[in-house]
């Protein structure tokens, strides 16, 4: 059950600046408590920083990359599920 | 401690509430827990609802509290709201309903219990109440008007306005019947004594809320649903002044 | 010297297409993002169905991030099936990678830590995949600009594990080898001989950019598909053709800041040429030593 | 609901004058839907074909048939300089120009260019005959147009179909002219209307399959299409060629800048066949560069990790 709670951990430095920033600053901290093994807890206080911040700020641009790309409109989107529902 | 709150949120609070008395000393009161973390129902996205009852607010002692809050913030979603004593009459006036709420779910975690002794008048909780649905069927309104090239930008709208809906209605059952049911099934009882069918609009508020996501071309609609069911809120509420 | 039946061709973008469509006899296979046609109606689904008649198309996912201990979310599943079906397509894949947990949704590829609760999760998740679509997806390598935490294995030992027990093709991205292995200081060309070759079903080439760490330091190589194929990558496909007989799939991804359409033409015959002369090596026997092209 | 039914339980050469008018305008939709089907299950049984994408002609035949072929190869010589445009004549801009031209509806074309020539000519019987003679055996044997082989397939559903309408109201007319009653103009009329429509599906150019591997076309070609103001002439790829092919020369861009401003004038509108307007066409090498496109744009993974 742990490795969801660690994969949640690190999907939340990887979306979540505060978060990132609370960890970054406070490591021991924040891991303190935190639904992890030991084992997880060292692994992620031994953690590449550096390449955490760069993952993170990568992530941020692509969601915000995608969030801004023009999804189809409402009518459009309509048609498709029905079109595809009735399939003819 | 009381065991309905999971492992990691318990050590956590405690964590916390172990810095607030270091940081405070004698100033703080009171501490309690509201919302659904002192029913014990907390959900992965809800946040941790703390009241910290201070006689007074100094900020070097304030200063001496914002890492644990920022880690507590963090870890648990801890959100704190810094009462002083000398304003538990005003603020429960001025925020009846959520006082309201406040007294009839929390939890104390140091200090005596001040808002058993706190009388909020049916009179300031029927303004409050006005106030909430008002305002947001205006800001509703608004968004609705102004968000129209990306309708599943409404979605978010929608799902943050299903709280304070659910809430009012459970304040409205609390007045009307003296019923203390939990928000969402409190607005599913509301909902049948008002006139017209709300048994879709609801389903959907559950959706939004827990998914985020909508059938394609149902958010507009749903907000002018969600409209006429604040208006028929209203009506009711003036049934009951 | 036998021959092998190697195919190579591009990722289907909208704004390549009509380029690619009348550039068949230079390309033998196009690459259809699946994701991109969750929410097509009939008339698109048919038309891809036309499309794979006129070209041999795969398809290929983003959203799945099956290398999880988290089950991968049934409402995309359904998405990916319902297009496996409308368009008849058999050859399909998939990243290593996980983009979401619980409620957070990354935005992107994220490398899981490469351990045994992320491979059984993994194995979990394929054989719902399985149950749901029909069949398993090859799987790509993933690019990182961290090495996970929580790793208990090495990547090639962990691609070794996870293809030895999923018995999936392996999509072998080179650019991802090679930005992990420069990121994170490996050889890719010793990386390259660790991998489980013998599930090898298809390659990627693509290109990125190197970044400054925030601190200034250094810099990191990001896989980004807006940039053509780096000379580093065609030698390591000419080493992996030098390593091994399969016929493979060759996609060039090009995702944006489009040239003109005869560079990716040119980057479609540099592959082929890779292919040959590694082939040539392999076949010849010469088993090159294990040496290092200058980086 | 019940009544409607009753009603066609009656036996039919008893009803009267409107009664009959309204069973057999419900007999006759039911016999074109029954003629459509039939042929639509037939045409659509074959596989689609794999198709010559790279000649924009061999679409444009598919579209719109050997004429509208034929104006799209003008439209394309001229644009690659192959043909030299005065109004709606055209004259081969050198001797070479047949060695540089690749299809041989291109070589046909310029062969009857020595001199100006209207465009009127080059879209006459014989040039037409030959493009058909080009295209409609291979497109035929796709089964995507109806050739002679198609059009006998749809004979034998279409001309029994026709006959029993015709036989019927033949019948309806006889009886009531025996019974004395003269007026079966509207029976005369409609059954003529009917038998027509049936007849008609005989000769679409195109069979049901052929209409839908065009419509995937135009899908699959969607990013061309959605960048057509974008597209340039003499930019030596064969975009505007194959814009036409697919949506017609109308789709040319008509801005002075795009460079298409002599088309109108190739194919003055009185001699237009219905429905389409000058055409060009190119046979160039490939598409121009894509960089500038701006067509919605396809996912991507848009690099495989952070």
């Amino acid at each position: 059950m742990s490795a969801q709670h660690f994969e949640h951990f690190l999907a939340r430095l990887y979306t979540d600046e505060f978060f990132l920033e609370t960890f970054l600053s406070y490591p021991e901290r924040l891991l303190k408590n935190a639904e992890l093994t030991r084992e997880e807890r060292s692994a992620l206080l031994a953690i590449d920083r550096e390449g955490l911040k760069l993952a993170a700020r990568s992530f941020r641009a692509k969601r915000k990359k995608r969030e801004s790309k023009p999804k189809l409109n409402p009518l459009k989107r309509a048609q498709a599920f029905f079109a595809t529902r009735i399939g003819w | 401690m009381d065991s309905a709150l999971p492992p990691h949120v318990q050590d956590n609070l405690d964590l916390f509430l172990k810095e607030a008395k270091k940081a405070f000393g004698s100033e703080l009161v009171n501490a309690s827990l509201f919302g659904s973390a002192a029913e014990g129902r907390l959900r992965a996205t809800s946040d941790v609802n703390l009241i910290l009852v201070l006689k007074s607010f100094a900020p070097a002692q304030v200063d001496s509290l914002r890492e644990p809050l920022r880690i507590a913030h963090a870890a648990i979603q801890l959100s704190v709201m810094f009462l002083l004593e000398s304003e538990l009459t005003q603020a429960s006036d001025a925020f009846a309903m959520k006082f309201h709420d406040i007294l009839d779910r929390h939890k104390v975690l140091h200090g005596p219990d001040v808002f058993s002794q706190i009388k909020i008048s049916r009179v300031s909780i029927l303004d409050r109440l006005r106030q909430v649905l008002m305002n947001l069927t205006l800001r509703l309104r608004e968004r609705y008007a102004l968000v129209s090239l990306r309708e599943e930008h409404l979605v978010p709208i929608l799902a943050d306005a299903v709280g304070p809906i659910r809430a009012a209605a459970a304040t409205i059952l609390d007045l009307e019947k003296g019923q203390r049911l939990a928000p969402k099934d409190a607005l599913a009882s509301l909902a049948q004594a008002l006139p017209g069918k709300w048994d879709a609009l609801l389903a959907d508020f559950s959706v939004a809320r827990e998914t985020g996501e909508l059938p394609p071309g149902r958010p507009g609609p749903m907000l002018l649903d969600t409209l006429s069911l604040l208006h028929s809120m209203q009506e009711h509420l003036r049934k009951l002044a | 010297m036998r021959e092998l039946k190697h195919r190579v061709g591009l990722g289907f973008r909208t704004e390549l297409a009509p380029s690619i469509l009348v550039n068949l006899d230079s390309i033998d296979l196009v690459e259809v993002m699946a994701d991109d046609l969750f929410t097509a109606n009939e008339a698109r689904l048919r038309a891809v169905r036309t499309m794979h008649v006129q070209v041999p198309v795969t398809l290929h996912g983003v959203g799945l991030g099956l290398a999880s201990s988290q089950p991968v979310c049934e409402k995309h599943l359904a998405k990916v099936a319902r297009v496996l079906e409308h368009t008849g397509i058999a050859s399909w894949s998939e990243h290593l990678a996980f983009v979401r947990a619980c409620e957070i949704e990354i935005g992107h590829l994220a490398a899981p830590p490469r351990n045994e609760a992320t491979i059984e999760g993994t194995l979990k998740n394929l054989a719902r995949i399985k149950a749901v679509c029909g069949s398993l997806p090859a799987l790509e390598n993933v690019a990182t600009l961290l090495e996970p935490p929580g790793s208990t294995y090495s990547e090639a030992e962990y691609h070794r594990q996870i293809f030895r027990r999923s018995g999936c093709g392996f999509l072998l991205d080179l650019h991802n080898l090679f930005a992990n292995c420069v990121n994170f200081g490996r050889d890719p060309f010793f990386e390259l001989t660790q991998l489980p070759l013998e599930n090898l079903s298809g390659v990627h080439l693509s290109g990125g950019h190197w970044i400054p760490e925030l601190s200034g330091a250094k810099e990191r190589l990001l896989d980004d598909h807006v940039h053509g194929v780096p000379p580093e990558v065609f030698a390591l496909l000419e080493k992996l053709a030098a390593l091994t007989a399969r016929p493979l799939d060759v996609i060039i991804e090009r995702d944006g800041s489009y040239p003109p359409f005869q560079v990716l033409l040119l980057e479609v015959e540099k592959a082929r040429a890779c292919l040959a002369r590694g082939n040539a090596k392999y076949f010849l026997g010469k088993e090159p030593a294990l040496e290092r092209a200058a980086l | 609901m019940k009544d409607f039914f009753q009603f066609f339980l009656q036996k039919p050469l008893d009803l009267k004058g409107p009664d009959f008018l309204f069973y057999y305008f419900c007999v006759a939709v039911a016999a074109y839907v029954l003629a459509l089907l039939l042929t639509r299950a037939r045409e659509y049984a074959r596989p689609v074909p794999k198709l010559n994408l790279t000649d924009p002609y061999e679409i444009a035949y598919l579209r719109d048939g050997p004429k509208e072929a034929i104006r799209v190869a003008i439209v394309s010589l001229v644009d690659r300089g192959l043909l030299n445009p005065t109004g709606s004549m055209v004259k081969i801009a050198g001797s070479s120009a047949i060695e540089q031209a690749r299809r041989p509806i291109e070589k046909n074309i310029l062969a009857m260019c020595r001199s100006a020539t209207h465009t009127d000519t080059l879209l006459g019987a014989g040039p037409e005959a030959d493009v058909r003679s080009i295209y409609e055996g291979l497109l035929g044997s796709h089964g995507l147009v109806a050739d002679e082989k198609a059009k006998q397939l749809r004979a034998a559903i279409c001309l029994p179909v026709s006959a029993l309408l015709a036989l019927f109201a033949g019948t309806k007319v006889f009886v009531a002219v025996s019974r004395g009653r003269t007026n079966v103009e509207f029976l005369v009329v409609m059954a003529a209307l009917a038998c027509m429509a049936v007849y008609k599906l005989i000769n679409g150019h195109r069979t049901m399959l052929g209409t839908s591997v065009l419509a995937d076309l135009r899908t699959m070609f969607q990013g061309l299409k959605s960048r057509q103001r974008n597209v340039r002439a003499n930019s030596g790829t064969n975009e505007a060629a194959l814009l036409m092919a697919l949506y017609g020369i109308d789709s040319l861009p008509k801005t002075v800048g795009a460079g298409f401003t002599y088309v109108p004038a190739l194919f003055p509108a009185p001699k237009q066949a219905p429905g389409s307007g000058s055409s060009n066409s190119g046979c160039g090498s490939s598409c121009s560069s894509c960089g500038s496109s701006c067509g919605g744009g396809g996912g991507g993974c848009g690099g495989c990790g952070s």
